[in-house]
């Protein structure tokens, strides 16, 4: 890989900016990447095999170790997925329950996201800290109900673990009061910000066509302008019951993507708000039998995670465990294209670029 | 006190070294170095004599060798620019900025 | 009874009332006793004649005029980084260090000496010499700049002619031991580093040394001390009359430290740690530690350059002077740790370019406007309030010039409305997507 | 006998650190390190220069030499990369120490026969001026102002040279290195 004119670096498996075990392995003739491989397998656990000796109730907690930054949405969509294969239909108070947390779980990734960006843009964590504090709010809202803040395994086959106990609404409700507040408070921080803008701007753009092409979604997708959201597109959970809106970007670079993000947090508290409006009393969760046996059958379940479209493809042959299981991470998909972006920028650039795709080893390397 | 002695033997010592380093050596970078302590030697001589001169009437002419020093300053810089800039030229060209390479 | 006055909130009060009482009276005491340090050095001094030789009594004094300086370093270094660290916790709603000692002040010494039992680590390929030499010679600089620093009247250790080039000089030696540092360890980081180090610092010394010189210009002299007595002579600080050689200075200078927004040299997001990425235990602890002694040192050098030193508006008569420079050193430091807590980190290039396109040709320009001045107020000296006018011209130029600035080159472009994102639904929602052509 | 004080020890320090680092930049084989141990030699010669009350001399000398030409010269080692580390003699280098000894002998002998007794600097003391900064300014730019305008067109030519002969592409390069053959 490396010439005579360039020399080589590795960025990571041990770098900050990373954001996990992954390796890069540049080729760079001065501070310019003429070449990169990405080196992926460093935190591979084998998920995928392994769910083949368990039951389907037992796989839920490899989902919530997959994206370990967006637990909930993973659970919801494995758990879609095999509801759909086994017709198990969850209560409409499971499902509105479900909304609520997944949006939840999108505003604490978001916040994750834009805050480690800025701090591969060099700053000194202020603004990641600042972040925390939504995300830590959140997640004190799962410790609540579920006990566990990180991997929280709360969602299940036809409804959701446990029942919110009561003061996570009056929290809830205080929390959704200053969201809006706080995201103007970050867009008046970092998006007018000469020094942000001057890293982030023009910096890793995607086209449109190349973001197809290269089948990106979520806000990587969104931020080149292209308006695709499962949840407007193939709705689940009824999602075509709310009303919020899609933010796409302009020009697809780094910045537009942190916008998109910043943009999606307010439209998931209106989401919230509204689910909240309409929780309906009732069951959080249908009995099902112990031993889940479905049909032989196979099913492409796609639901939209925070970092993009998160698919669960099932074969289950009729026994208790899963024949295959497939996990189509948004993450692995969107990293394709950094090769085609850092080629030919600069180290910065790349790291920026890198932290604004927004990646979660845990997901590539499932 | 030192006398005017010392001084002259240090600036002779350190010429002298800067004259071996600026033959001796094959690395063209090394010449360029030989020849800027050469020059370091020569500043040394012109400060020293400045220092001890008994000659001068007044203040202004005390300090000529000052003046010489600062001109030998510019013209070292100079100097070393453009050797350097030819180094990486030659280096570029032959691949190698051994003299003795060069020669052949 | 007794504990139960103990634990009366009216004794609490009263006590601090008489401890605040105490402490006023021997703070005054205190600092009648201390008002001039350079009594004890020139006592000593004498001392040493009278008894001794003449050089005995000369190497007495400065070593103990050099130990002075020393330990207010070593003093600096130990509770500025609890103060770097707590303050920028502020800054991120934490608490920072606050477990060792009371409000976590021994924190910089269980730091010291955890980085004490460190293995140091050198690499197998590293030019072993080369790199040892580094991490102790790099504070030969950092403590030889502080040497003509103006502490008071009569307290300065190096009170010589060429104050200004002396700290400039000395200085850019910092740049190849940087650089032997980033050489010897043999990774690319630390060459990428230290290569970017060279760079920065090469580039930025020109507009620090364009502002010092229109410093040295205004006031006619290289001297520290005579600086400070031409601003308090002339009643006013260099700070407001040449503000832009403030700016120039100020942001040239956190390149050259490599402090927030210009800390590219160890960016640690991107090349990690820069030049000293191979270093461990106590000698990367020497490299920060030096980092943060030069970040305390540029506050002395803008307090006495462009603050009007030890002067503040005759509060010097009551308080020892020296207490005013360190105050002004340590809210110059607070700014710098204000920089770091805010803003991200420019990109090499953006930087150099700034340096080279933007920063010299203006401080060039600068220069010659500031010598025009110079020669104005020296020829109609009889006319009162002139450095007054141009006080205002200059600053109000300058306020100007960057209102301009932003206005043209950056706030056009990037208009807050202009870049935000729009909604799917105002572009013909999902539909929209079909608009996208030649999908292979 | 040479009597002990301030002034002496700090004579045979400074020289001994100059004349020791310079002596091992001829010794020792890598580049870098006596590429580190010249930038001491220049220190060390600035330090003379304080002892010969020349001040500005002496931060001059810091800047330009062991600020500014050293950096020079590390940028020539990183942009002549691994040939160019070591710092081996050539062929010459008995030739070129012999040279260097006779020189050293030469300068001896003349030393040796000067009349030293002029020299002593007390007249200078007479003089009795504090800051060589202003007198050396208006010696710059009085007496040897058409030098000094001279050198600094050298300097400006000196820059601009350097550049277009780094920039210069290899069409360019061989026209000069043809020229230099022909003159051979």
């Amino acid at each position: 890989m490396a010439t005579e004119d360039t020399y080589e670096l590795n960025i990571g498996p041990q770098h900050p900016s990373t954001h996990g075990v992954f390796r890069i392995k540049v080729a760079m003739n001065g501070e310019t990447i003429e070449d990169l491989d990405m080196i992926v397998g460093y935190l591979h656990r084998s998920m995928e095999k392994l769910s083949e000796e368990r039951t389907f109730t037992q796989n839920i907690p490899f989902t919530d170790r997959a994206d370990y930054l967006a637990a909930m949405s993973n659970n919801l969509g494995y758990c879609l997925a095999i509801e759909k294969i086994a017709d198990v239909i969850p209560p409409q108070r499971a499902t509105v329950l479900r909304v609520i947390f997944a949006e939840l779980q999108r505003i604490a990734s978001h916040a994750m996201a834009n805050g480690t960006l800025v701090s591969d843009a060099g700053a000194w964590q202020t603004p990641l800290m600042y972040m925390f504090r939504e995300r830590e709010k959140i997640l004190d809202l799962f410790e609540m109900t579920c006990g566990a803040r990180l991997t929280t395994n709360y969602m299940r086959i036809g409804g959701v673990a446990f029942e919110p106990p009561d003061e996570f609404y009056a929290q809830l409700n205080s929390l959704l009061g200053e969201l809006p507040d706080r995201v103007d408070e970050y867009m008046e921080m970092l998006s007018e910000n000469e020094i942000f803008i001057a890293r982030t701007k023009n910096v890793g753009i995607i086209t449109p066509e190349d973001a197809i092409n290269a089948s990106l979604s979520g806000p990587a997708l969104r931020g080149s302008g292209v308006p695709w959201d499962l949840r407007k597109a193939e709705p689940y959970c009824g999602y075509e019951d709310y009303d919020f809106e899609i933010p796409v970007g302009n020009i697809g670079d780094s910045y537009d993507r942190f916008m998109v993000r910043l943009f999606e947090v307010k439209e998931s508290v209106k989401i919230i708000k509204q689910a909240l409006n309409i929780l309906p009393k009732g069951m959080h969760k249908t009995q099902i039998p112990l031993a889940l046996r479905p049909e032989p059958d196979q099913v492409y379940f796609r639901t939209e995670g925070p970092r993009g479209e998160l698919g669960y493809f099932v074969i289950t042959d009729g026994g208790p465990a899963p024949y295959r299981m497939h996990i189509r991470a948004p993450s692995f998909i969107n990293l394709s294209l950094l090769k085609k972006l850092a080629t030919g920028s600069s180290l910065p650039d790349a790291v920026v670029t890198l932290g604004s795709i927004d990646i979660v080893v845990g997901e590539i390397d499932r | 006190m030192v006398s005017l002695e010392a001084y002259l033997l240090v600036a002779s010592i350190l010429f002298a070294i800067g004259l071996f380093i600026a033959l001796g050596k094959r690395n063209l970078i090394s010449i360029v170095m030989g020849i800027e302590i050469m020059l370091n030697a020569i500043n040394l001589v012109a400060i020293s004599f400045a220092r001890y001169g008994s000659m001068f009437d007044n203040q202004i002419d005390a300090l000529a060798g000052h003046v010489l020093v600062i001109f030998i300053l510019t013209v070292a810089a100079a100097e070393a620019a453009i050797a350097l800039a030819l180094c990486v030229l030659v280096y570029r060209h032959f691949n190698t900025i051994n003299v003795s390479d060069m020669t052949s | 009874m007794i504990k139960k006055f103990f634990s009366n909130t009216l004794f609490i009060k009263l006590s601090i009332g008489f401890a605040t009482l105490i402490f006023l009276f021997a703070g005054y005491f205190i600092s009648k006793l201390l008002f001039d340090l350079s009594v004890f050095s020139e006592f000593i001094f004498n001392f040493f004649l009278e008894r001794f030789s003449y050089n005995l009594a000369y190497l007495a004094s400065s070593i103990i005029g050099a130990l002075g300086i020393i330990s207010f370093v070593g003093l600096v270094l130990l509770i500025g980084s609890w103060v770097e660290r707590r303050v920028i916790a502020r800054f991120q709603i934490r608490v920072g260090p606050n477990r060792v000692g009371p409000f976590g002040l021994l924190q910089p010494l269980a730091d010291a000496i955890k980085l004490m039992q460190k293995e140091v680590l050198v690499p197998d390929i590293a030019d072993k010499l080369l790199f040892l030499i580094p991490p102790v010679a790099i504070f030969l600089p950092a403590i030889l700049a502080w040497g003509p620093i103006p502490w008071g009247p009569n307290m300065s250790y190096l009170d010589i002619n060429v104050g200004i080039l002396y700290v400039f000089a000395v200085s850019s030696l910092t740049v190849p031991i940087i650089f032997f540092a980033g050489w010897s360890s043999m990774n690319h980081y630390a060459l990428l580093g230290s290569m970017r180090t060279v760079a920065m610092m090469v580039s930025y010394e020109i507009p620090v040394s364009l502002s010092l010189l229109s410093v040295a210009l205004v006031t006619g002299t290289l001297n520290f001390n005579e600086i400070v007595m031409w601003q308090s002579n002339n009643s006013i600080w260099l700070g407001l009359f040449i503000p832009f050689a403030l700016f120039t200075f100020f942001f040239a200078s956190t390149a050259e430290i490599n402090r927030t927004p210009n800390d590219i040299a160890e960016a640690e997001s991107e090349i990690v740690a820069g030049y000293h990425i191979e270093y461990s235990g106590m000698k990367a602890g020497l490299f920060m530690a030096v980092e943060l002694g030069n970040a305390v040192l540029l506050g002395a050098l803008i307090s006495s350059l462009f603050l009007n030193g030890w002067f503040l508006f005759g509060i010097e008569n009551l308080v020892p002077p020296y207490i005013i420079f360190i105050t002004k050193t340590v809210f110059i430091y607070l700014l710098l740790i204000w920089l770091r807590a805010t803003f991200p980190r420019f990109r090499l290039d953006q930087l150099m370019n700034f340096a080279w396109k933007t920063l010299i040709p203006a401080s060039i320009i600068h220069f010659f406007v500031v010598a025009i001045e110079v020669s104005i107020i020296s020829n109609f000296s009889e006319i009162p309030y002139l450095i007054v006018l141009f006080t205002v011209i200059n600053i109000s130029l300058v306020v100007l010039l960057a209102y301009l600035w932003g206005k043209i080159f950056h706030v056009q472009q990037y208009q807050p409305e202009k870049i935000q994102p729009r909604f799917a639904a105002s572009i013909g929602g999902l539909e929209a997507m079909k608009e996208v052509s030649s999908i292979d | 006998m040479i009597e002990v004080n301030i002034y002496n020890a700090a004579f045979l320090l400074f020289s001994m650190i100059t004349l020791l680092s310079a002596i091992g930049v001829a010794v020792i084989n890598s580049l870098m390190r006596s590429l580190f141990l010249l930038i001491i030699s220049f220190i060390g010669v600035a330090s003379l220069f304080v002892l010969l009350s020349a001040d500005f001399i002496a931060i001059a000398q810091l800047l330009i030499y062991a600020g500014s030409i050293s950096i020079l010269l590390l940028f020539a080692v990183m942009l002549t990369p691994e040939v160019s580390i070591n710092n081996q003699n050539s062929k010459y280098f008995l030739f070129a120490a012999l040279t260097g000894i006779l020189f050293t002998y030469i300068m001896f002998l003349f030393i040796s026969i000067f009349d030293i007794n002029q020299l002593t600097g007390l007249s200078l003391d007479k003089l009795n001026f504090s800051n060589t900064i202003d007198k050396i300014g208006t010696l710059l730019l009085g007496k040897y102002i058409i030098a000094f305008e001279l050198a600094s067109i050298l300097l400006l030519f000196a820059l601009i040279g350097a550049i277009s002969i780094v920039r210069s592409n290899e069409s360019d390069f061989n026209i000069v290195a043809t020229k230099i053959k022909g003159k051979k």
